[in-house]
């Protein structure tokens, strides 16, 4: 099947992430992939969206958060945008370190980069944070996903 | 999110519904905890069968109560945690702070058993 | 509260509907309106783009469905779009009129009609289609919707 | 979509689950409504609880059934439908032919009593 691609965008508000959680239910749902990879795109696409919406717009609603699904034969690609400061993906700290474990904050990173294959941070100084997040699909049996 | 609570000898069971994700609910859950430990509940059995959302920030909201509660003498533990629920658990490493049941019973004789 | 937009757009499929579908569920929820108002718009959303799939696409996959949820304090509305042909409205027949009551098809307008306040068609010389479904709110407590 | 078939008596129960909206769907339902037919089943009580998600066009699938019985003197009656399908058919007056049940057994008596 040729690349597809579903888009989708909002306002940067938190009590919108139950309607991502819903659209990405009914995605995973007819992509028919298996439920390590459907938990997996969830979760991380929420954990993206989230920090978008709170360190990349604070909050602000008349922030947009733009979403891509990017669906391929062997992978699929969710890209989350934000207009936000960016950041030093270099300087996280290790959120499983014993030091750590207990701090209320500072995992969403971590989760994604455990459940994804791949997760890309791209920054246009000071214009925004885009997140590719990556996992490879099993072969499939060739009816559309 | 919504939070009923249920006591049982020293255990505040605190059912929890919709979603978990930080933010206000962060307050509201706090100030539940609060009560109950005021009240003389020493331990937690946060009930998540009804939470079908919650996110890394929601779950900064159990390890502050965690917390909490251990300065306490306490304990925190989960039931019913969905398969959702353990997968961020497990990536996180936090299932060795949570205790989790499926049971409520056993859940509750567990902390007696402490 | 200040108009809020959601967009979404997705491949020509049918099977996408699905997740159309609970996304919906996910936006009229988090809306928190009256269930008459949630049924009205999740039902004639869907209608419009089964439309746009089937008869502006003809279930060509390579185009794309568009669509904005605009949220206003006293009206929603949702705009579907397609790039087909068009058609003419005013032609349309009657369903619930005892002839035509057992015809497979022809309910979808009539039921977009029925649920919401206003249906507006918008064409654009063999440049597509877009649907405008507004339904009206209540007054509301003051949250964000 | 998915169908179970089961039968009781002249009336065979088609327990419908997931998405109906036309497409493979019609074809799909066709069968085994031509199929229950060939094998002596004149009526048809179409199960919708498990429905999740029906447009205008799973409805012309119902329709279309609906008539091939009728032609042989058959009766096509839904169980379990839910509110949003409840709308559809209000508005689209269907709700005059379809009779409606949220009671299996005495929906399988109003063929009997017919
Ligand atoms: N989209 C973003 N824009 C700006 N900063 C971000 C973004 N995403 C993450 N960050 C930064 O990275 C840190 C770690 O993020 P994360 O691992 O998701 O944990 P948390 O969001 O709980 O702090 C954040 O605290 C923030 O400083
Ligand atoms: N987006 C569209 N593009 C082109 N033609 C359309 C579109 N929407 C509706 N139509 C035309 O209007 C007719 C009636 O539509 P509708 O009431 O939804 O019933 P149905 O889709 O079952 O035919 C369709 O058969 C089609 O000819």
């Amino acid at each position: 099947m040729a690349r597809e691609i579903i888009t989708l965008s909002f306002p940067s508000r938190l009590e919108l992430l139950g309607m991502l959680d819903k659209m990405l239910e009914g995605f995973v749902e007819q992509m028919e992939c298996d439920e390590e990879t459907a938990t997996a795109v969830t979760i991380s696409s929420i954990e993206a969206a989230t920090n978008a919406i709170q360190h990349g717009h604070r909050r602000d609603s008349t922030k947009l958060v733009g979403m891509e699904f990017v669906v391929d034969d062997d992978q699929l690609e969710v890209r989350v945008r934000d207009s936000g400061p960016g950041f030093d993906p270099s300087s996280l700290e290790d959120c499983t370190d014993p030091a750590n474990l207990l701090r209320a904050r500072g995992r969403g990173i971590h989760i994604m980069r455990s459940l994804m294959d791949e997760v890309i941070f791209e920054f246009q100084n000071g214009h925004g944070t885009l997140v590719r997040l990556r996992k490879r699909l099993p072969p499939h049996n060739g009816t559309p996903r | 999110m919504k939070i009923q609570r249920q006591d049982s000898g020293a255990v505040a069971i605190l059912r929890v519904s919709g979603k978990l994700m930080g933010g206000p609910d962060a307050e509201a859950f706090q100030s539940v905890v609060l009560e109950a430990l005021g009240q003389g509940r020493r331990h937690l059995l946060v009930d998540l069968g009804d939470v079908n959302w919650i996110n890394s920030t929601g779950l900064g909201i159990l390890i502050s109560s965690y917390t909490t509660l251990r300065k306490r003498g306490g304990e925190l533990k989960l039931l019913n945690v969905s398969k959702r629920i353990e997968s961020i658990l497990m990536v996180t490493k936090l299932n060795t702070y949570f205790e989790s049941f499926q049971d409520e019973t056993r859940a509750l004789e567990s902390f007696r058993a402490a």
